[in-house]
């Protein structure tokens, strides 16, 4: 079912190596960064993009699909001299997650990617809207830095439980031009869901976004999208299911959409968000 | 530990599969590998003794609502419910590429279908087509007209859809069995006596996974299908038990993912050894696994892979 | 991660199989526990709901000759043979001593036969005995006079071995079933008609290990018994099955090793859930099962285990 | 079937508890020193007995029985100070043992026993003769302190495919009155099998041997007991068989005797060389 996308991905090189773990540690409660030698992935990976992680676990058959957060520039770090490092966030949700949390730098991983589509950006982006939940702020950071870069101005939303699992608030501060939060206990910026400042943005007459990217939970992409949509704003998603392959094969990954069944991680995992047939996707949701 | 000695023994690794040639006795499960071309990207698909597509029905099927997988220990249940576009489709995109692409590659087109008849139309039309060198009948598809009774549960359902299929092709046709039975080597010889040329085992294990949290099934049809290591020993029970039964060939797979595996499969009598979760966590497993298999012949001394099949005592 | 709620919901684990009151739904799968006084320096056997012994024949069996166990992926196959020193020695040793140490302890004593004589015979024997609570029928032992198939394939060789048995006793009577079949709801229902009080599954599933360098069977007798986290989803589906096939309670077991994965057994359709292989890596198993259970029910609000039973959905 | 048994050892207080690494360091080719912090199973463990160690690998079902070879007394051990240490030595041998032998000092194991009976030293035992083949010297390590602390003569015959293989020799050097080696390759000692050197002392009249402990591969332990029992020696042999409970539950490990079947688990590991049908034992050998 992924020939069209596989065309369209072939364009892009593929890569399956061993990847060697640089760092790996808890940057918040149950989250970790993960930054791994795979140079010439690490070259590849566009934003939104995401790879599969063996982690060489002889019970656990299936590989684990992570997305992007960032590349590191070659050069130092550490103790080492490295080429392009890919990093990685990873939040501890089942046995997988637990195990790669134990797993100290040296150790080997398989990887193969990059996988998936890319967050689209049409050429004329002036002002782009990024709204992030939780984990699900991870997948936008490349994205965020690559539209500063290309001059778009880019305002962040960000939501998360509280203050501590705000994933890389700093960054996100760094990097964009507003950058507005929302905590479910208040501990930081709005109190309750991301949709309060998301509404208040859309809202606001001085804002003129031209799309909107959204990743996190999928009732709160649900919410988050339906307030872009209401306002007119075409707004792209990152969708997130049970996936084997990773690669288009097995078909384990669709998701429901008005073009018909589509593969999560060969035709997604970016889906313009009025595509998707939410209510149909339900009954596969991960979480 | 045994000190391995590195014997410079020249492997001859090509096979056969009854008049099929094949460079390795290396194919993939049906569903494992797409139609082939998905993995293109990642692997030389010529690296492949024989290609096995996925699943292709004469009417494009949606799959299974929910829930599609679930990792469990050593293995994982699916419940993907054969999706694919269906046989117009899969000839005018998948088979083209194939022999556009790999046009020496042999292609084992697997065969699903809700009644015999369904099947039997399937391999009819692509009975014409060229690149094909056979077909890989899924006899695990529930059976609509007798209440989703699986086919594969009977030798009669068994015998009947592997008969209407030989009646639409000279090619080379496996019928893969399904191991929820109790009498899997009656259903293979009731499947090799209606024609089959070749049998292809063990199709998932039925199991069921349960969110206790939730008190609910994981998955939307409750019953899904074991595969992996886990299935290992029980695939190579039935092997044996097939082998000794019926004279036709064995594509043998469940649970493979090393080449010791592989040759354990061979000697427990297939011809052919099918790889299937372990393609999952790395495109690049049947390379490396053929690899590993010429290893563990030239230490064993063995210089023609044929030596194997069937050579447990 | 999902926030642990800890509720101090007091758990009660107390639950029944048919007549038999037990302190906790936990039992052992035959043969993991010997007769318990083997366990008992280890592990405090009162710590159990109910112990089920291994296999108890009318004469002393000799076992199988050969290796007998090897470990696979998530598991193990065995190939033990049901050795033991028959139902008089049983008797005098290992009843005895069960009396006289747990005497508040329910004790399910299993039983083997190669004819449903055999088994109706050890039935007999112990009938008069005072400190047994009931028995577990293993109709997976081999059927001599039948060349060897087992009692457990077909409804009417399991029937057989129930009613004969049944005539025997007054006490509670369990039949274990094997689940090499392809129908274990018939059967199961066979069972219940024939007058068995609950039903044990699974049993093993038959498979095999290949030594692939010497080219020979691990097993002297080919193929073993496979258990283990491995089979959870096989073991899981056919509780389901047989708990909508039939009204008597199931013992449910088949690769369980936490409080998670009873709690799984439970929502399946199990009464009472036996801990198998996971006994060998920790003799404190079922201990520790015991309570992470009970932190189950604490956290999800179950105030007794026994709402679990059957509850999927 | 190890009721007999179980009453002798149910005298001897049995653990279950967790056991931290404290070393794991390889000490020849493919063979490792495993120091265990398990202090109170370090005080109970006789000489011959075995533990069973669970490595805490979800696939991996079983625990691995393996022989204790000695006890460090309480102190400062490395950067720590410890009550009594439990010291293995293991082989490589297969997928347990290897992975075992990646884990670093700290990884917390399952552990229990001691299990299984001890190497019998009747009263009046002046002179012993203790024969140990490659990795199956290690369990007679503990016995020949024990009978040098006796008061007792101690000759240890050693062999191994080679000189870095002669398992713990420089301790039996220290510890034993005399000590004779073998190597298949004659890279030390006398150039062949074990059966030499314990030939020559068995002829030599000056020695008068009141037992034999014998523990090595079985084909070993079968010649050495011969030569033994043909000089009038009772020999000791400590058997191994694939295992499972490693308390005489499973009846995995029965091996032939003239007095039936018997746990090598409960009864043994050690037993009288007489006792073992040999011929009907070989088809259940591991190696």
């Amino acid at each position: 079912m992924c020939k069209d996308s596989l065309q369209q991905a072939s364009k892009q090189k593929k890569v399956v190596c061993e990847a060697r773990i640089v760092e790996n540690s808890a940057v918040a409660p149950d989250t970790y960064a993960l930054i791994l030698d795979a140079s010439e992935l690490a070259e590849l990976v566009q934003p939104g993009q995401f790879i599969e992680l063996n982690l060489r676990q002889p019970d656990l058959v299936l590989p684990r699909p992570i997305s992007a957060y960032r590349v590191h520039e070659a050069g130092e770090y550490g103790d080492g001299s490295y080429g392009p490092l890919l990093e990685l966030r990873y939040q501890l949700m089942g046995e997988g997650t637990r195990r790669l949390s134990a797993m100290p730098a040296g150790t080997a991983l398989g990887i193969f990617g990059p996988l998936g589509n890319r967050w689209p950006v049409p050429e004329d982006t002036k002002s782009a809207l990024l709204v992030g939940g939780g984990i699900g702020s991870a997948p936008l950071a490349m994205l965020a830095q690559e539209l500063v870069d290309a001059g778009c101005e880019v305002t962040m939303v960000q939501g998360g439980r509280n203050s501590d699992l705000l994933v890389a608030a700093d960054l996100f501060e760094t990097t964009c031009h507003k950058h507005a939060l929302a905590t479910d206990d208040g501990s930081k910026g709005h109190k309750g869901f991301v949709t309060g400042p998301l509404q208040e943005l859309l809202e606001d007459a001085d804002n003129d976004f031209d799309i909107a990217y959204i990743c996190g939970p999928e009732p709160m992409q649900i919410a988050c999208a339906a307030l872009c949509e209401a306002a007119g704003l075409e707004a792209y998603v990152s969708l997130e299911r049970m996936m084997a392959c990773g690669i288009g094969a097995c078909l384990t990954c669709v998701i429901p959409t008005s073009k018909g069944p589509r593969g999560v991680c060969c035709h997604g995992p970016i889906f313009n968000s009025k595509e998707v047939l939410w209510d149909e996707a339900k009954s596969a949701r991960v979480h | 530990m045994k000190q391995k000695v590195h014997v410079s023994t020249k492997v001859n690794t090509a096979t056969t599969l009854g008049e099929l040639r094949l460079k390795n006795p290396l194919t993939v499960a049906s569903g494992t590998y797409g139609s082939g071309l998905q993995m293109a990207d990642f692997v030389d698909l010529n690296s492949l003794g024989m290609l096995t597509t996925k699943g292709v029905s004469l009417i494009p099927w949606a799959g299974n609502a929910g829930i599609r997988m679930k990792e469990v220990s050593s293995g994982m249940l699916n419940s993907i419910g054969l999706q694919n576009p269906g046989v117009e489709t899969f000839i005018e995109k998948d088979l083209a590429w194939l022999r556009a692409h790999v046009p020496e590659l042999p292609v084992m087109v697997n065969i699903c279908g809700h009644s015999a008849r369904d099947y039997a139309a399937v391999i009819e039309r692509l009975e014409g087509e060229p690149g094909i060198a056979g077909y890989e009948v899924n006899i695990s598809c529930p059976n609509v007209s007798e209440g989703g009774h699986v086919f594969g549960a009977t030798c009669e359902g068994a015998a009947e859809v592997t008969k209407l299929c030989r009646e639409k092709t000279s090619r080379p046709m496996a019928v893969k069995l399904s191991p929820n039975v109790g009498n899997i080597a009656d259903i293979a010889r009731s499947v090799e006596e209606a024609g089959a040329d070749s049998i292809s085992l063990i199709n998932t294990l039925l199991g069921t996974a349960i969110d206790a949290r939730k008190r609910s099934f994981i998955f939307d049809r409750q019953f899904a299908g074991l595969s992996g290591p886990a299935i290992k020993p029980v695939a190579l029970r039935m092997v044996v038990e097939v082998a000794r039964a019926v004279k036709v060939p064995i594509i043998g797979m469940g649970g493979a993912r090393s080449g010791l595996d592989v040759a354990e499969f061979l000697l427990a009598g297939a011809s052919v050894v099918a790889i299937g979760t372990a393609n999952f966590g790395d495109p690049l497993a049947v390379e490396r696994i053929v690899h590993e298999l010429e290893a563990f012949c030239a230490e064993e001394g063995v210089s023609d892979v044929t030596e194997l099949i069937g050579a447990v005592a």
